[in-house]
């Protein structure tokens, strides 16, 4: 199918910033990015001093990225036991049982720097790397969800950015053949200089499939398979060729490309085979290599199982010559897997890799010391004993690496959000002379945060797999499962604007509006994965929004009863304009008991009735609305009422399953007045709505207060969804019936015009607008706002 | 003004991974072909520019493809002057 | 009657094509590309995918598996061939059927649903296609856009080569030439089109149009038995 | 055995669209490049044969260009010897 190539390189900005460019230092280990006081840890730990290669895998292993060392402390307060949970936090991805014998991997993934510097390779090796983690579980891959973030679309730099990542997103995902199925994408000015890509992958798999990321069993082989070892990746560290063999730092790095080139080719065979093993019960243990490479793919493997690995460097296959064995040690090569295998089973396991067309060697052994040691006989000939470069405790790499606990301060005047059921305030306080409801929706569905996303959506085959029911454009997607009734609905969310405010009350939104959005399907949430991006952890303002973050995702995850399987954390998402809005991405996955009750957004049948769920609470900050209106210094985002939010997750899929429900669409971004234009263009009818405005049209019809859904029911089915309503003490009110070609809805009550006079407003009380202009205004968006966007 | 074309190659940076070369190798077992190796695969980009002379001609070429043919973090270009006429056939 | 779904290294439409032509009540089987053994195969399939990740020209690389050489002895011997997206490239690239798929015309990857008017009903691939019927089925390819020098796009046409075109309201989503989505060989036995059959094999997700397809080669495979033991 | 190396250049021939081509004469406009025409965007396939001698190993490239790196009917190709250490770099 082709065009899994990247594109010309695109006009725009060279591309740049993002990595940092260590100048060689007297104090290798400084060079290398450890702190004099992680220089003391390392040696109390290793008792003597390390030498070049071993302070280069301390190094890379003691990053932020491998280590967590910042956020360690803070993840651990995530709740992460629930009903079915197989594996979690600590795995490559979280695995949850679905029935039958069957679970589900699923994870959430951050590629965000390196984007930044390459955005095609940076976001094809981002899903690469996310598809990795989980067929390394046992799962086949069966969907991917992309969640983008960037600055303003008007900005040539950031045009190429979105082209780079869309394109690299489905030059991978189309390859390997993996549906991308949904995601996110959301402009901030906060991401100008620094763009957000994250991905989740789901996956599918026997329970008995399970592999588990460990070497057990001394004597065991480990076998690398996949592409050869290059220089790629190395970054930083290459400052060590340096002190290795005195290159000059500039000509030493012109040589180490710090872009990684993606192969999906490579990568679909990587499945297949790694499948095959797996299915064939060939594996003892089978790990990805991503960041830090063969010495974290050794050391993690070693301490899960308490053994240490001996890694023989000179069977390492290479793609270039003269490589020092610290290059070959955290090389990031993409497309590579270690597996641990019983030495019986060596010949049938590269059998498979060969059949595949994939390079494979026998690159160590387990071993019962506990270290990961690399030894080589280069120098010391054939015949010779083999030299010891490097002996590390596993551990002290991995599980006992360096864990800090920052400084955290709250940055002086934010605004808290109000509690739930805090009085509330007598009116938004946003300008409304001559605000035209009719004229703010369409203005509203235009624009790039809520328009329509084919733009980017057709460009990723979302249908390949022959399993997807629903993709794109809706609140959640649905992928049924072959062989049963059973269907897997996903999301993923996150609240930069919320998260800007009151990061706790960002994690807490995001979590209640991506488990609403699976939900609304009448699917059930499985668990919940996460990607924390925020900026410099070692600044106590931003500490403190991470530490903020992790207390609302905790807090919101017990409320809806949601283990936290997995996930990760990028930080450091910075420029010389400042950190990212606190970005919390929430990842859900759901089942569906049965897919003939699944429950759709979109209006069905002339005189269906329209009612809302839930109830409206006041406060416009964080709302698109307010971006475009203009938010009073008084304003708040409202609150989520968690315990309202559980029921909702209770009453939708019951009433999915008594058949109550025509259809039912999350309240969010653009409030009511935006989801309902969308349950009316996406099933091409209209509907003519009477809405009793208590506080402020603006409020009432764009405000994204959280807990609300949009539901129709046949006329005959009022009674039962009512009273189901109630016993769930969730607000029920009737708004209006389908019908029509036109989105009509009235304004009432004493908030609407009459009101809004008194405070001196001249608001009209309607809107009135054809299917035609609002389906025109949302599809145009987009490539308006990127520029005819090709 | 005099008109000049040239052919702008744009390959893969050395230790840059060139999936494309690594797949053709893969598959010449099937073609009954030996002693292929160290296949790269890149660009060919043919352009005529117009100009007062050759240098400015050329400076316009060095222009596009360092900002726009080859990508510098991974891709390396050369330029080769062709005559008038001349293409790749 | 038996099917057999070729696997490239890259192939990743093989399990649907296998699923959509279990379906149809075929009996299908994977067939690895290195085997040159077509086991007995009444039709095959070259699935959707990135054979050889598509790359130096899609499907190129492909056409030198082991496979293909007992593919063109099938097709040779009148042997039923359906290439779907990347398995049409494959042919094309093989010269078992005309024409060259080049780069779309938006230079970009593009998945969507289209409408197919479909030119011949007596076809083994379209047989049980109704009469003025179109099929709704999903395109996702980067290089679906079919050339072919303009005299010979006459002489195709002459002699009814075109099977499948592109058609209103959502029309041609790639620049093929005339609309063209799918094409025939001379005789008629092998056909390669870019949209995908298998992927609209289900209501459920979102068209069953494509069984059509799979049911026509299901009837003309039972008519051919039935011819020779007649 | 002698290591020789190529470089097998492949354009689209004369009339073939060239999609590629003319995205670059259309991205030109924001890069204020005067003077560009006629851009046609091809392959540049750069590799090492080993052969017992220059015409054998020209022999094996040729056949490699004629039935795998170029479709004869849309693309023409043309070789040119690399020197053994040579690359576009
Ligand atoms: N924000 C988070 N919430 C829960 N678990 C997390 C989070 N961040 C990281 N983890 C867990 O920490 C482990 C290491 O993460 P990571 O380094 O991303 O794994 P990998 O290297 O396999 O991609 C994983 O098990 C991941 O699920
Ligand atoms: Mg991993």
């Amino acid at each position: 199918m082709s065009l899994a190539e990247p594109p010309l390189h695109e006009v725009g900005d060279a591309p740049g910033g993002g990595e940092a460019d260590l100048t060689p230092e007297p104090a290798l280990h400084r060079a290398l990015g450890l702190t004099d006081h992680e220089l003391e840890e390392i040696r109390a730990r290793l008792g003597r001093d390390p030498n070049d290669l071993e302070l280069a895998m301390f190094s890379v292993m003691w990053s932020e990225h491998c280590s967590y060392k910042s956020s360690r402390s803070l993840l651990r307060t995530l709740p992460t036991a629930g009903e079915g949970v197989v594996a979690g936090p600590g795995e490559n991805a979280g695995v949850v049982r679905i029935g039958d014998g069957l679970a589900v991997a699923f994870k959430l993934e951050s590629h965000n720097h390196p984007s930044a510097v390459e955005p095609y390779q940076g976001a094809a090796t981002g899903v690469g790397g996310i598809l990795r983690d989980i067929f390394t579980m046992g799962a086949r891959p069966i969907a991917i969800l992309d969640a983008l973030k960037f600055g303003d679309p008007a900005d040539a730099r950031t045009r190429h950015l979105v082209r780079g990542v869309v394109r690299g997103v489905g030059g991978y995902g189309n390859c390997v053949g993996v549906p991308t199925v949904g995601g996110e994408l959301a402009f901030h000015p906060s991401y100008a200089s620094n763009p957000l890509v994250n991905v989740m992958a789901v996956g599918l798999l026997d329970e008995r499939d399970l592999t588990r990321a460990a070497a057990p069993g001394p004597g065991n082989l480990a076998v690398l398979f996949g592409s050869t070892t290059g220089r790629d990746g190395i970054g930083g560290a290459s400052v060590l060729a340096s002190a290795t063999f005195g290159e000059s730092h500039s000509a030493d790095g012109a040589k180490r490309p710090t872009v990684q080139v993606g192969d999906p080719f490579a990568e679909k065979l990587l499945i297949e085979a790694s499948l095959e093993l797996i299915g064939e019960r060939l594996l003892e243990g089978l790990q990805d290599l991503g960041a830090a490479g063969i010495t974290c793919a050794t050391s993690e493997t070693a301490d899960r199982a308490g053994t240490g690995i001996e890694v023989d460097l000179d069977a390492i296959p290479r793609r270039e010559r003269g490589m020092a064995p610290f290059e070959v040690m955290i090389s990031e090569s993409q497309e590579r897997m270690l597996a641990i295998v019983r030495p019986e089973r060596l010949e049938a396991v590269l059998a498979i890799c060969l059949r595949w067309g994939l390079p494979a060697a026998v690159v160590g052994r387990v071993t019962d010391d506990g270290d990961v040691t690399v030894v080589s006989r280069q120098g010391v000939g054939e015949s010779g004993t083999p030299r010891e470069l490097a002996r590390i405790p596993a551990r002290a790499l991995t599980s006992e690496a360096i864990v800090y606990d920052r400084e955290a301060r709250p940055p002086t005047h934010i605004r808290r959000a109000p509690a739930p059921g805090a009085p509330e305030l007598p009116h938004d306080g946003l300008p409304e002379r001559g605000m035209d409801p009719g004229a703010v929706l369409v203005a509203l569905l235009g624009d790039p945060n809520l328009c329509s996303r084919a733009w980017v959506t057709t460009q990723y085959d979302a249908t390949v797999g022959t399993d997807t029911v629903e993709a794109n454009e809706r609140a959640a997607a649905v992928v049924r499962i072959k062989g049963s009734r059973k269907a897997l609905v996903m999301a993923t969310d996150a609240n930069a604007r919320i998260g800007l405010i009151d990061p706790y009350l960002g994690a807490v939104t995001a979590v209640a509006e991506c488990a609403r959005n699976v939900a609304v399907s009448g699917a059930r949430p499985l668990g919940v994965t996460n990607c924390l991006n925020f900026g410099d952890p070692e600044r106590p303002e931003e500490f403190w929004r991470l530490q903020e973050a992790v207390r609302g995702l905790g807090d919101a995850c017990r409320a809806l009863g949601l283990p936290v399987t997995g996930g990760n954390v990028s930080l450091y998402n910075e420029s010389a304009d400042g950190a990212i809005a606190p970005t919390t991405q929430i990842g859900i996955v759901g089942l569906l008991d049965d897919i003939e009750q699944r429950v759709g957004p979109a209006f069905r049948t002339a005189g269906d009735l329209v009612a809302l769920l839930g109830e409206t609470v006041p406060g416009l900050a964080g709302s698109i609305y307010a971006e475009h209106a203009g938010t009073a210094p008084d304003d708040r985002p409202p609150g989520v009422d968690l315990t309202r939010e559980a029921a909702l997750l209770a009453f939708l899929p019951e009433a999915a399953t008594r058949g109550l429900l025509r259809s039912a669409q999350d309240v969010s971004g653009g409030g009511l007045a935006m989801a309902l234009a969308e349950c009316a263009m996406w099933g091409d009818i209209g509907a003519d709505l009477r809405v009793s405005v208590a506080s402020a049209p603006a409020a009432e019809l764009f405000g994204e207060g959280p807990g609300r859904v949009v539901v129709t029911v046949a006329a005959d089915h009022w009674g039962d969804l009512h009273a189901l309503a109630l016993r769930h003490e969730l607000p029920l009110r009737r708004l209006g019936t389908v019908g029509g070609d036109r989105l009509r809805i009235t304004l009432t009550g004493e908030g609407a015009t009459g009101a809004a006079e008194g405070r001196g407003a001249s608001v009209a009380d309607e809107v009135d607008e054809s299917l035609a202009v609002l389906r025109h205004a949302w599809q145009a968006g987009l490539p308006r706002a990127l520029g005819k966007a090709g | 003004m005099t008109t000049y074309r040239f052919a702008v190659s744009v390959m893969p940076k050395e230790g840059i991974l060139d999936p494309q070369g690594r797949a053709v190798e893969g598959s010449l077992g099937h073609m009954d072909l030996d002693g292929i190796r160290d296949v790269r695969v890149g660009r060919r980009v043919e352009l005529s520019v117009e100009a007062v002379d050759g240098s400015a001609a050329r400076g316009v070429v060095d222009r596009l493809a360092g900002e726009l043919l080859a990508n510098p973090l991974i891709e390396s270009w050369s330029v080769e002057t062709l005559d008038p006429v001349g293409a790749a056939s | 009657m038996k099917a057999g779904i070729v696997v490239f290294p890259g192939s990743n439409c093989d399990r649907d094509a296998l699923h959509a032509a279990r379906l149809a009540g075929m009996e299908a089987e994977l067939l690895w590309h290195e085997d040159p053994d077509l086991r007995g195969s009444d039709l095959v399939v070259l699935p959707g995918g990135f054979a050889y990740g598509d790359y130096l020209r899609a499907g190129a690389l492909a056409r030198f598996s082991p496979v293909m050489g007992a593919l063109g002895d099938h097709a040779a011997r009148g042997g039923l061939v359906l290439g779907i997206c990347n398995g049409f490239q494959v042919l094309a690239e093989a010269g078992l059927v005309p024409g060259v798929l080049l780069r779309n015309a938006s230079l970009r990857f593009e998945h969507r649903w289209v409408r197919l008017s479909v030119a011949r009903h007596d076809t083994p691939f379209t047989r049980a296609v109704p009469d003025g019927a179109e099929l709704r089925l999903p395109i996702a390819h980067g290089d679906g856009c079919y050339f072919l020098p303009e005299s010979e796009l006459d002489a195709l046409e002459a002699r009814g080569g075109v099977l499948f075109r592109y058609a209103h309201p959502e029309g041609n989503p790639n620049g093929s030439a005339r609309d063209i989505a799918g094409v025939l060989n001379e005789q008629g036995n092998v056909c390669g089109l870019m949209p995908h059959p298998e992927r609209a094999s289900e209501a459920l997700l979102g068209s069953d149009d494509g069984m059509l397809l799979f049911r026509s080669l299901l009837e003309s495979a039972a008519t051919r038995l039935a011819g020779m033991a007649a």
